[in-house]
């Protein structure tokens, strides 16, 4: 674990990482993911796990510029956390990128840009992700749902509680409660929300979970397999990898998925090792999206389970990691592969085709 | 051999010095460990600057820990003072930072109000504020972004500095050299005694809460200097750390005339510096805890004064 | 005859305050009037109160313990995956949470004994420890239970462990000798080790024992939920303590003459009605935690300032005759 | 001769650089009681609770039944059958009555380690109905019980263990004359079956009355035994002492002097349920002497008073405050206009034990010491050492802690305190309560100063001599009224008073 070799060769680049833990799908399977890049590019990382506030991230990264990074990659906990990180990191003259949440505010995008230290981020668009999971269930008729939604003080989350909200807007499908996804403690307390949607709203046909990580989706089939219904009477559509999300889509629980950011973080992560490393890849600011995958079949979602946020699983091949990072390098080379993520790309990437 | 330990472990000059010799110890191992990154000026600027919220909350706390009562409230009441703040101020800058001490005072005032009017133990009040600060702070904020990009300029180091001058400056005094310090201690002693020495009792523990809301409010402001956002998770385990940085400071759990305000400088200073240094090191991260907690088990092991207690709380 | 009146003015309060409760649950939200609901309230409530009864020891015996969410998480954790890596089936699995999970009871327990620090701070240093091994074994991958070891979580069995894990806590609480104890060192720690009870013994002993409770609402809380992850942050475990406490200070506050382990699983109760309440309202979440603070006050306030109670309904009475 | 129970020889004990006990030996015989006796810091707390278990010497050898004894505990020295009753309280609220007897006991009522509540309040019943305690119903919480009932509960605790030695450390100063009757009985049973007592009191006249023989102590150091004739007062006095004693140590003049000023009005003073319808003046240089049962409300008051308990109805004014009439209506109103008040239950309601002498004398005059907000250290050290010195506390200096001083000396401390504030009228509950003979005179001289000075002295005492030997009037009270009200001569007696209390 950690950043490979102790010894320092004068050549060798120092990445502080900032991250938000390890012990969900998508968090431990990029920290699997980065040192593994770190061992093919030969440069060093230096975890500080467990920031959830934007105050903590910001002393996290000052102790890692104080400990001689050259660059700092980390997901914003919220907007402003752009803002902070960033002025530490120009102070500092360390380089930065984010990934995976959007930047709200037009002031901070404005000052993030300016930021001359600012490397690049690369976000997804979960709201249109949500939008049509919704519209998957609608297709399949369902007309009253519950939601689990997420952390109201997360960009990442207000965008897919929003996408949820519109999405079942859009598809006249009514959302009858509520409850909010504990970021902390026990998977008890979800069981107990499902539970309570099926007692309190017996006209239920779907929950629709913002997250499915972290336990939750785990959860989630617990409750619905220990009710005694009909195992797909009620359909679930859940973001995010979860043990057991094959046999509860085979079961007919779980009807559409969606999932795997973590190629974002990898390729910001890789944007940044190539400039802290010298490479400038164009003169203004250039920012990347990616699109989830979908997972409406049983065999897309048999891959899903397998191969995505697995951190056993590396989907990019050391020569692929290695191109990434160079003098030749352009953005288009890492929209390219974001926009190369898919199932068939995950077949491809462990040998299934 | 179990009484050769404890006898060592007694010894009450070594007990005195440790957090302080402590604190000597890890600077210098950190100064000589990390080629010489540790005593880099950025560094010790950061460290001040990332040590003072705590170091400023557990100033304030000092006193209520005085009279001998745990105020459990501190997160939550932080992140409710400042959602409330911005509500009241539309986020403007300085009456922000001052409406964001008068809640905090507030919610002092409630924590007194509940523990002295209600009887109910102040931890057990502080952790309801706690609970429920944090809920309010979380429902009211869901419904916009509250964004204090204005508050970044202040995100300097002599601000930071200027404000731990005066915090904890204006408590060394309060604490040391008036009434207000030393009737705490007494009450912390024996409250019935302090009543019948003529001391309003509960008039004290009141002033009390009232200057851990001033120094909360206070760390408020600093957390949304650093954070430039106001949300639901602002001041995130700011009781929790306070609680640990006094014990490592060496505080007397149970109140009292042992109670030093010196505290709350050395403990919050050995607990940012063990992050610090140890994450110089390039200490793994799943291991930075245990290693801190282990510092801290030693610390205390150490350092504390056992007569205080006939039987160890 | 007078026993059984004795026995119900005891428990007045402690049935009288849920039954209310549902009541208005039942009158705000006609989606809840079935038995169904009220069954699915108890059952919710089972497991919170049985960690409830291991943090109702550690406060009646005056600890602070922080680390019985973190022991709980790791001892789930270890026993899961061990039981399922070498195919040791429920019984495995039962035995292993509760050796594991008394193990680190006595690790903490022991701690302190030892190094004579005060709870607080010794059970705070092993929490950091605890939480950070749940992160490290198994690379922070938590546990999934499969399905044949989920069986207690299913109603007549959660009814049945329920039961027994009532009887063993009361029969713990006021029929065994550290029972006593714990109270006895809980209100007067410095007469009651001049009388004879080691008193640092027993503070000791009641965290060696929460550990009992710990393992129980690990075994019950993973059948119901089959999932358990890594504790994420320091102090990521603390929030289970919180919801624990919160369960065992309404439970003080209502028990009154009655027994204080039946208080704890109403306490357990109100907050779960709470949240089915706030979410049948359609209340956000959030909004959980500010109701529930706010009730655990006023049950607090209401049980101390019992004189203010009488005073207020003098005054009531007063202007009845009065009018 | 009967049979000795316990040799306790070459005794020593030091605290740091205390030495508290120095080469002390002593013998308990069964079925006789043994006195001992000293002046305030002598040693005799400090042997018993060597006896006790509750520390072990620094030097010397426990001979108990005929073999060596080293006791590790008070659970040790119990379980072989050593009782210690001291004046602190020793049951624990928020159990029952029953729970409390067998406290630590409980294995006794257990099988397989159950404890059996039925047979364990049987049981407590029993022990209760032997002990006079009939009307004491043991399922009840032990905090809805007085005092004295809980004392007199835990002593019979004590008796159920069939001691071979009781060791009574003071108790009888907390009780009233209704509850120290019930001890001496109880010592008289004792002695029958065979128990061997120690005893240890600074009432000299209830020392001469129970014990066969008498021990007395000096600064630690083993003065001499008496027995027979020897042990009466006098004697006694004389050697702990080390010198003669004037034969009164209360005021010499037998006439009621004082001024006509009225500095503290009480009027119609009530508080439900304790003591209805005072009323008194107190006035310049007199001493007021309040007597009565010990339940018979006058320590509620003197409480009430000083402020420190909310009267149903009617006021406590005093004629010069700092702004003219002032009704005292709190503590702090009190204190701030110079009203001083000495509690009965030292360690409870007047001293910071974990605290230096220093911040006690210091507690209720920073007032007095602060320029603006600033209190100086300096001028704290000086006031309390100026205090300390004036009462001649028996100390290391003033930072040492308080509560390593003798009872005696803690007392002088709370006197100190309220001379440090300038004190103008003084509320004392049982000034002299476990203070011995020399420093009760000198508090006596101290009242007799402060009378000179015009200070008015409100003074209630269990001790009827007491209150004949120093007040210009005395009050007495029962049931909670006021009763009569006697004016100093040299014809009152004790006889006088008691029946009009009783
Ligand atoms: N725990 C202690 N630490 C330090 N000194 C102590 C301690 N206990 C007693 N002493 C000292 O030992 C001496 C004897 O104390 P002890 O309590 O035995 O006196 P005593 O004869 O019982 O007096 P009194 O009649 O006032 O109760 C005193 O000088 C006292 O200050
Ligand atoms: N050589 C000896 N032989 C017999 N008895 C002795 C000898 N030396 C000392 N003693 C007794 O040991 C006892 C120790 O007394 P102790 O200090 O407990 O009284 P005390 O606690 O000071 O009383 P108080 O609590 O009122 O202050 C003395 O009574 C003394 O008479
Ligand atoms: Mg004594
Ligand atoms: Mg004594």
């Amino acid at each position: 674990s950690g950043g490979g070799d102790t010894q320092t060769t004068g050549e060798k680049k120092k990445i502080g990482m900032i991250w938000y833990g390890n012990t969900d799908a998508m968090g431990g399977t990029f920290y699997a993911w980065a040192n593994h890049a770190a061992e093919v590019l030969n440069v060093e990382l230096v975890w500080s796990l467990g920031a959830l506030d934007t105050a903590t991230e910001l002393t996290d990264c000052e102790n890692l510029i104080n400990a001689g990074c050259d660059g700092i990659y980390f997901i914003p906990m919220d907007t402003a956390a752009n803002l902070q990180l960033g002025n530490a990191c120009q102070q500092a003259g360390v380089y930065w990128a984010t990934s995976n949440r959007d930047i709200i505010d037009d002031e901070v995008l404005a000052a993030v840009e300016a930021n001359p230290y600012f490397v690049t981020r690369v976000y997804d668009n979960s709201y249109d992700v949500c939008k049509n999971m919704v519209a998957e269930l609608a297709e399949q008729g369902i007309t009253k749902v519950c939601m689990i939604s997420g952390d109201p003080t997360d960009a990442m989350m207000v965008d897919r509680n929003n996408g949820f909200i519109d999405g079942c807007a859009e598809n006249n499908i009514e959302i009858l409660g509520t409850f909010q996804n504990p970021s902390s403690g026990d998977a008890t307390t979800v069981v107990d929300g499902v539970n309570n949607f099926m007692t309190l709203y017996p006209e239920m046909e779907a929950i629709l979970a913002v997250s499915g990580t972290n336990g939750v989706g785990e959860a989630i089939m617990s409750a619905l397999n220990g009710s005694g219904k009909e195992p797909g009477s009620i359909k679930v559509a859940a973001f995010d990898t979860f043990d057991g999300n094959q046999e509860a889509f085979d079961q007919g629980w779980l009807s559409v998925s969606c999932g795997g950011y973590t190629t974002e973080c990898l390729i910001s992560f890789l944007a940044l090792v190539n400039r802290v490393q010298g490479n400038v890849i164009q003169d203004g600011v250039f920012e990347m999206t990616l699109s989830p995958l979908l997972i409406t079949s049983s065999e897309e979602m048999q891959i899903f389970s397998q191969y995505v946020d697995n951190p056993d699983v590396q989907l990019y091949s050391d020569e692929l990691i290695q191109s990434l990072v160079g003098p030749d390098v352009t953005v288009e080379d890492y929209q390219a592969v974001l926009d190369d993520w898919s199932i068939d790309f995950v077949k491809e990437a462990v040998g299934l085709t | 051999m179990n009484q050769r330990v404890r006898k060592l472990l007694s010894m009450d000059t070594l007990r005195k010095i440790i957090p302080l010799a402590g604190l000597i110890i890890v600077i210098l191992v950190f100064s000589f460990t990390t080629n010489g990154l540790f005593l880099r000026w950025n560094n010790i600027q950061s460290l001040i600057m990332q040590a003072a919220i705590t170091l400023v909350a557990a100033t304030g706390t000092v006193f209520v820990m005085a009279h001998n009562n745990l105020d459990f409230s501190l997160g939550g009441a932080c992140a409710l003072s400042a959602v409330l703040s911005y509500l009241v101020t539309g986020g403007e800058l300085i009456p922000f930072f001052i409406m964001c001490i008068v809640f905090g005072v507030m919610c002092g005032l409630i924590s007194a109000f509940i523990h002295i009017g209600g009887r109910v133990p102040a931890f057990m009040a502080g952790l309801c504020i706690m609970f429920a600060g944090r809920g309010l702070a979380q429902t009211v904020s869901a419904s916009k972004t509250m964004l204090m990009v204005g508050a970044a300029q202040f995100n300097q180091l002599w601000f930071f500095l200027v404000v731990l001058i005066v915090v904890f400056g204006a408590c060394y005094f309060l604490f040391n050299y008036t009434k207000v310090g030393k009737y705490q201690k007494l009450i912390g002693t024996n409250p019935m005694a302090t009543q019948l020495s003529g001391i309003n009792v509960n008039k004290y523990k009141t002033l009390a809460f009232v200057i851990c809301g001033v120094t909360l409010g206070i760390a408020a402001c600093l957390t949304i200097v650093r954070s430039a956002a106001v949300n639901g998770n602002t001041g995130l385990n700011l009781e929790t750390d306070v609680l640990l940085a006094l014990s490592l400071g060496g505080i007397s759990m149970q109140g009292g005339s042992a109670t030093r305000i010196r505290s709350a400088i050395i403990g919050v200073m050995f607990y940012f510096i063990l992050d610090n240094g140890l994450l110089l090191w390039g200490l793994d991260a799943d291991y930075v805890d245990i290693v801190k907690a282990i510092f801290f088990l030693l610390t205390v092991t150490i350092s504390i004064d056992r007569s205080q207690y006939s039987v160890i709380a | 005859m007078k026993n059984i009146l004795n026995f119900v003015k005891s428990y007045s309060i402690a049935v009288a305050v849920p039954v209310l409760l549902i009541l208005v649950l039942l009158l705000v939200s006609p989606e809840t009037r079935s038995w169904g609901a009220v069954a699915s309230l108890l059952q919710q409530s089972f497991a919170p109160a049985i960690l409830g009864w291991g943090v109702l020891l550690s406060m009646k015996v005056g600890n602070w313990d922080f680390s019985i969410g973190a022991r709980y998480v790791l001892a789930a954790i270890l026993a899961g995956n061990l039981a399922m890596q070498y195919s040791l089936g429920l019984i495995g699995f039962i035995v292993l949470a509760m050796a594991i999970s008394i193990a680190l009871g006595f690790i903490v327990g022991y701690t302190y004994r030892l190094l004579r620090i005060p709870t607080l701070i010794a059970s705070i240093g092993l929490m950091l420890i605890f939480e950070s091994f749940t992160r490290i074994i198994y690379d922070g991958g938590g546990l999934h239970l499969t399905a044949e070891y989920m069986v207690l979580g299913t109603f007549p069995w959660n009814l049945i462990m329920f039961v027994l894990c009532f009887a063993f806590a009361y029969w713990l609480y006021y029929k065994r000798r550290l029972g006593y104890n714990v109270r006895a060192v809980g209100s007067n720690a410095t007469v009651a080790q001049t009388n004879g009870i080691n008193a640092e013994k027993t503070k000791a002993m009641a965290l060696i024992v929460s550990g009992v409770f710990a393992g129980l609402y690990a075994i019950l809380s993973l059948s119901t939920s089959g999932v358990i992850s890594a504790v994420s942050g320091t102090m990521g475990s603390a929030s289970t303590v919180f919801d624990a406490m919160m369960c065992v200070l309404i439970g003080m506050a209502i028990a009154g003459k009655g027994s204080v382990i039946f208080g704890v699983y109403v306490g357990a109760i109100i907050t779960q009605i709470l949240k089915m309440g706030m979410m049948a309202i359609g209340v956000p979440t959030t909004f959980n935690k500010v109701i529930i603070g706010i009730v655990v006050v006023l049950f607090m306030v209401a049980s101390s300032r019992s004189d203010l109670i009488v005073k207020l309904k003098a005054k009531l009475f007063k202007k009845k005759a009065a009018a | 001769m009967e049979e000795i129970v316990l040799k306790a020889e070459h005794m020593f004990k030091e605290f740091g650089a205390t030495k508290a006990v120095t080469d002390v030996t002593l013998q308990v015989r069964a079925g006789t009681v043994l006195g001992l006796v000293g002046e305030n810091g002598s040693g005799k707390s400090t042997i018993s609770s060597m006896i006790a278990g509750v520390y072990p010497p620094t030097k010397g050898t426990m001979t108990y039944l005929g073999k060596e004894y080293h006791p590790k505990s008070v659970l040790d020295a119990r379980k072989a059958g050593i009782q210690y009753l001291t004046q602190e309280q020793g049951t624990i609220d928020g159990m029952t009555v029953a729970e409390n007897v067998f406290l630590g006991e409980e294995d006794q009522f257990s099988k397989v380690g159950n404890v059996s509540m039925r047979k364990l309040n049987q049981v407590a019943r029993k022990i209760l109905d032997e002990n006079g305690l009939s009307y004491v119903d043991p399922k009840k919480p032990i905090e809805t019980y007085s005092f004295e009932d809980r004392k007199m509960i835990e002593t019979a605790r004590s008796l159920s263990q069939q001691p071979r030695i009781l060791i009574i450390d003071e108790t009888t100063t907390a009780l009233s004359q209704k509850g120290r009757d019930r001890i001496y009985e109880i010592i008289d049973e004792q002695k029958a079956k065979g128990t061997a007592i120690i005893i240890i009191s600074h009432d000299l006249d209830e020392v001469q009355r129970l014990c066969d023989q008498v021990l007395i102590m000096r600064g630690g150091v083993y003065i001499d035994t008496l027995s027979g004739e020897d042990i009466n007062p006098n004697t006694m006095r004389q050697k702990m002492i080390g010198r003669e004693l004037g034969g009164t140590y209360y005021r010499a003049d037998t006439t009621c002097s004082y001024q006509d000023e009225v500095v503290l009005s009480v009027q119609d003073l009530t508080v439900d349920g304790i003591f209805y319808q005072m009323n008194f003046d107190l006035h310049k240089g007199e001493i007021l002497g309040i007597g009565g049962l010990s339940e018979c409300g006058m320590h509620e008051l003197l409480k009430t008073v000083f402020g420190a308990i909310k009267p149903t109805s009617g006021s406590v004014t005093l004629t010069e405050g700092l702004k003219g009439e002032t009704q005292l209506k709190n503590t702090a109103v009190s204190v701030r206009n110079k009203v001083a008040y000495i509690p009965k239950d030292r360690d409870k309601e007047s001293l910071f034990q974990a605290t230096s002498i220093k911040e006690n004398i210091v507690a209720s005059c920073l007032d007095k010491l602060k320029k603006g907000i600033f209190i100086s250290p300096r001028s704290e050290k000086k006031t309390a050492q100026k205090e300390a010195d004036r009462m001649e506390v028996k100390m290391q200096n003033v930072e040492q802690m308080v509560r390593d001083l003798s009872g005696g000396n803690k007392q002088k401390v709370v006197i100190a305190k309220w001379l440090a504030n300038d004190s103008r009228v003084f509320i004392m509950d049982c000034p002299t309560r476990g203070i011995d003979v020399g420093v009760k005179a000198k508090i006596y001289k101290l009242m007799n100063d402060l009378k000179q000075q015009g200070i008015g002295i409100l003074m209630v005492s269990e001790e009827m001599m007491e209150l004949i030997g120093m007040a210009d009037r005395i009050i007495t009270m029962k049931d909670g009224r006021q009763n009569q009200v006697f004016t100093r001569s040299a014809q009152l007696s004790e006889a006088d008073i008691i029946a009009a209390i009783i």
